[in-house]
């Protein structure tokens, strides 16, 4: 598998460089909301990888509740951390977009909302994993990765019903999608899927190697243990 | 060790040792009203709009009120470890669990008890829509709070800064609820739109984190 | 000690809490009807190795198998456990405590409750009438009380955590009897302390723990080490 | 226009703070080994 990390770094380069290529001066000009609707193809791909991030995480989740084993572990630690940066994008470039369009900076549309809950959430699931001083924090962690995708559809529901009530804008597709614009859209996601797969793979081994070390260190301790009595 | 009996148990122990110590209900119901008059002075109550956002205050009144009563859900079974010896005896964890969870939801409709005529009394609420709809909306509000709130107040119980991370953990995953009842109170309150769906999805929330929290309690409880 | 099979039997078991290792491979075999003393001092891992053995906490490597069973769960109805703290509702008094505790080991028969918390604290020498909280009781009467919480359910398995760690004399002398008396009995008693001389006379066997091992077994409390 | 180089940039300075946490934690990582070899 070694030789397949430069393969994946050099597609996913193409693929973003080509994405960004055709994001910004191949796709049409949108007519009504013009080149800033060229935010759409980095905005809405991101959401898509951060919401398949997190439904990685559930299942590492919920094998590592049946396996126990490490490996579905450092996959749910790993899915959480890159899946709330790709989260943090799209809570970024959401507003970027809304602000020049509706003259706002937020709203309760229903991808970005749901977008920022699920950033909520998966952040908590990040600090419980820091702040744990149990030995078993995987499992504590685990556990609440499972609330936390239990939550998902009723916070779509909830959010739904919500903005039925209260209608607002709506950032995303707006009618139709031109067939050229949907090709770009799926090149940028594709572009975006490699991209998350490499920083992943690059965060796993990471955590892989510190848990070694972290192994070795106490086992230093172990033998300095009986070394000094 | 029947399941209902250890429940039974555990929930009378609990609240005999709540009333025989009567001083944390106490501290919670003047907390409980402090929040009630600070909420008063912060959000105008003679304002007609007041009426609209009374059922978004009076939840996170509640909310409040429910997080600081939920840090002590385990407060007297970690003085002297008795956790352990719980977990030394053959009796299961889900009674221990639900014996909690109801203990904290008296606890907490005892304050909301309190806290509700304050402010209706203060904000002049009338309700327009059909009253008897705020039952229903205030025990599944609260259970779902509650039902969580156990759980993640078990499961901090080994992190560094415990009575911040219940809050943490509590809060991102009970935004439906809070939707669903901050809604559901308006939606009564002005008497303009139905509650119905917003129940529903109450209903729907409490039966799902019941269930969960059933189902992995003891996953966190032998969680050493 | 040939064909009785093994109450206990710990395969290499390593606990490790984070990067600090508190058990580093224990391997023994604790025979029934046995007093064991295990000493060493703080850090060897007597009460991880205890914590262990009750099932409160899962060994990170090894394999430990109680009564028998290799989930401890199984077997709980059949341990009896005391630790440093008193496992005890302050709030309430002796026997409130012991009837909650009673409930949970299947004891649910009012009748047959209380006789049996009569019993069991009139066996450590406290008046099952008293009504004070457990809070207000002297060290001493709260760790017998918490000695009368273990031997609720008639255990077969006996782990003691310091159980006299700052009682007085008496009451330790009156406790080290009644722990012979229990052995006697035919129950297998493994007893953490700091004070190992208040046992001497009664124990079978001492096991010495250092930094996470086993370092000697003896059957006198001179002569180790 | 310039809405949009914002949200491009932003989207990149966010992968690249985080590609930055990663290669500082490499490093750190790299020394402890280093400690542990000798």
């Amino acid at each position: 598998m070694k030789r397949g990390f430069p393969i994946l770094a050099i597609v996913t380069a193409l693929l973003l460089s080509f994405g960004l290529y055709e994001a910004l001066i191949v796709a049409p000009t949108e007519r009504t909301m013009g080149d800033v609707q060229r935010i759409f193809y980095y905005h809405v791909p991101s959401a898509w990888t951060a919401f398949l991030l997190f439904l990685i995480n559930f299942v590492a989740s919920v094998t590592y509740l049946i396996r126990r084993n490490a490996k579905a572990d450092i996959l749910a630690l790993v899915s959480a951390e890159v899946g709330v940066v790709f989260c943090t994008v799209v809570l970024v470039t959401g507003p970027i977009w809304a602000r020049p369009v509706w003259g706002i900076w937020w709203t309760w549309d229903l991808r970005l909302t749901l977008t920022l809950v699920l950033w909520l959430i998966y952040v908590s699931y990040l600090m419980l994993r820091r702040f744990s001083t149990s030995s078993q924090t995987p499992v504590m962690a685990a556990v609440l990765a499972v609330f936390g995708a239990l939550d998902v559809p009723l916070v779509y529901f909830s959010i739904w019903f919500f903005r039925t009530q209260h209608p607002s804008p709506v950032i995303g597709d707006g009618g139709s999608l031109d067939p050229r614009m949907a090709h770009v859209l799926l090149i940028n996601w594709a572009a975006f899927l490699c991209l998350a797969w490499l920083v992943c793979w690059t965060r796993y081994r990471l955590e892989v190697v510190q848990r070694e070390v972290e192994e070795a260190q106490s086992l230093e301790a172990l033998l300095e243990g009986d070394g000094s009595r | 060790m029947s399941f209902l009996a250890v429940t039974r148990a555990t929930l009378a122990k609990d609240l005999r040792l709540e009333w025989r110590s009567k001083d944390a209900i106490n501290a919670m119901l003047f907390f409980s009203l402090l929040v009630v008059v600070i909420f008063s002075f912060a959000f105008d109550p003679t304002a007609e709009e007041s009426r609209r956002i009374a059922g978004g205050l009076i939840w996170v009144a509640f909310l409040f009120a429910a997080v600081v009563a939920l840090n002590q859900t385990w407060a007297r079974e970690l003085r002297n470890h008795v956790l352990d010896a719980y977990r030394v005896s053959p009796a299961p964890a889900d009674p221990l669990f639900l014996a909690k969870a109801v203990g904290n939801f008296i606890f907490v409709i005892v304050l909301e008890a309190l806290m509700a005529p304050l402010f209706i009394i203060f904000y002049k609420l009338r309700p327009l829509g059909p009253a008897w709809e705020l039952l229903p909306i205030a025990v599944l509000g609260t259970w779902a709070l509650v039902v969580n709130g156990t759980f993640f107040a078990a499961l901090s119980i080994r992190t560094k800064n415990r009575e911040i991370m219940l809050p943490l953990l509590l809060f991102p995953i009970s935004l439906p609820a809070l939707l669903g009842m901050v809604n559901a109170t308006t939606a009564v309150l002005t008497g303009e739109e139905s509650a119905k769906f917003w129940i529903a999805l109450l209903l729907a929330y409490d039966v799902v984190f019941t269930i969960a929290c059933l189902l992995l309690f003891e996953t966190i409880l032998e969680a050493e | 000690m040939s064909g009785v099979s093994p109450i206990i039997v710990a395969d290499a078991v390593i606990k490790q809490f984070g990067r600090f290792a508190a058990l580093r491979g224990v391997t023994a075999d604790f025979s029934p009807g046995r007093l064991y003393v295990i000493l060493g001092d703080n850090g060897a891992g007597k009460t991880t190795l205890l914590r262990t053995i009750a099932g409160l906490s899962q060994p990170t490597r090894g394999t430990i198998s109680v009564l028998g069973a290799k989930e401890v769960k199984t077997v709980r109805s059949q341990i009896g456990y005391m630790a440093h703290p008193s496992l005890l509702y302050d709030e309430m008094s002796g026997m409130e405590n012991l009837r909650y505790f009673a409930g949970l080991y299947g004891i649910e028969d009012d009748a047959v409750a209380e006789k049996r918390c009569r019993e069991v604290i009139s066996l450590v020498k406290l008046d099952p009438g008293l009504a004070r909280p457990v809070g207000q009781y002297s060290q001493g009467m709260r760790q017998r009380m918490s000695l009368a919480r273990a031997l609720l359910n008639d255990p077969k398995l006996l782990l003691l955590d310091e159980p006299f760690s700052n009682v007085d004399s008496h009451s330790a002398e009156e406790m080290a009897g009644l722990l012979a008396q229990m052995r006697d009995q035919g129950k297998t008693l493994l007893v953490v302390t700091h004070q190992p001389a208040i046992l001497e006379s009664v124990a079978d066997e001492f096991v010495w723990m250092d930094a996470g091992k086993i370092v000697d077994r003896t059957s006198k409390l001179r002569g180790a080490q | 226009m310039n809405y949009l180089i914002a949200a491009y940039i932003a989207t990149w300075v966010i992968h690249g703070t985080y590609l930055t946490i990663l290669a500082r934690k490499y490093s750190k990582i790299q020394r402890e080994i280093k400690s542990l070899k000798k």
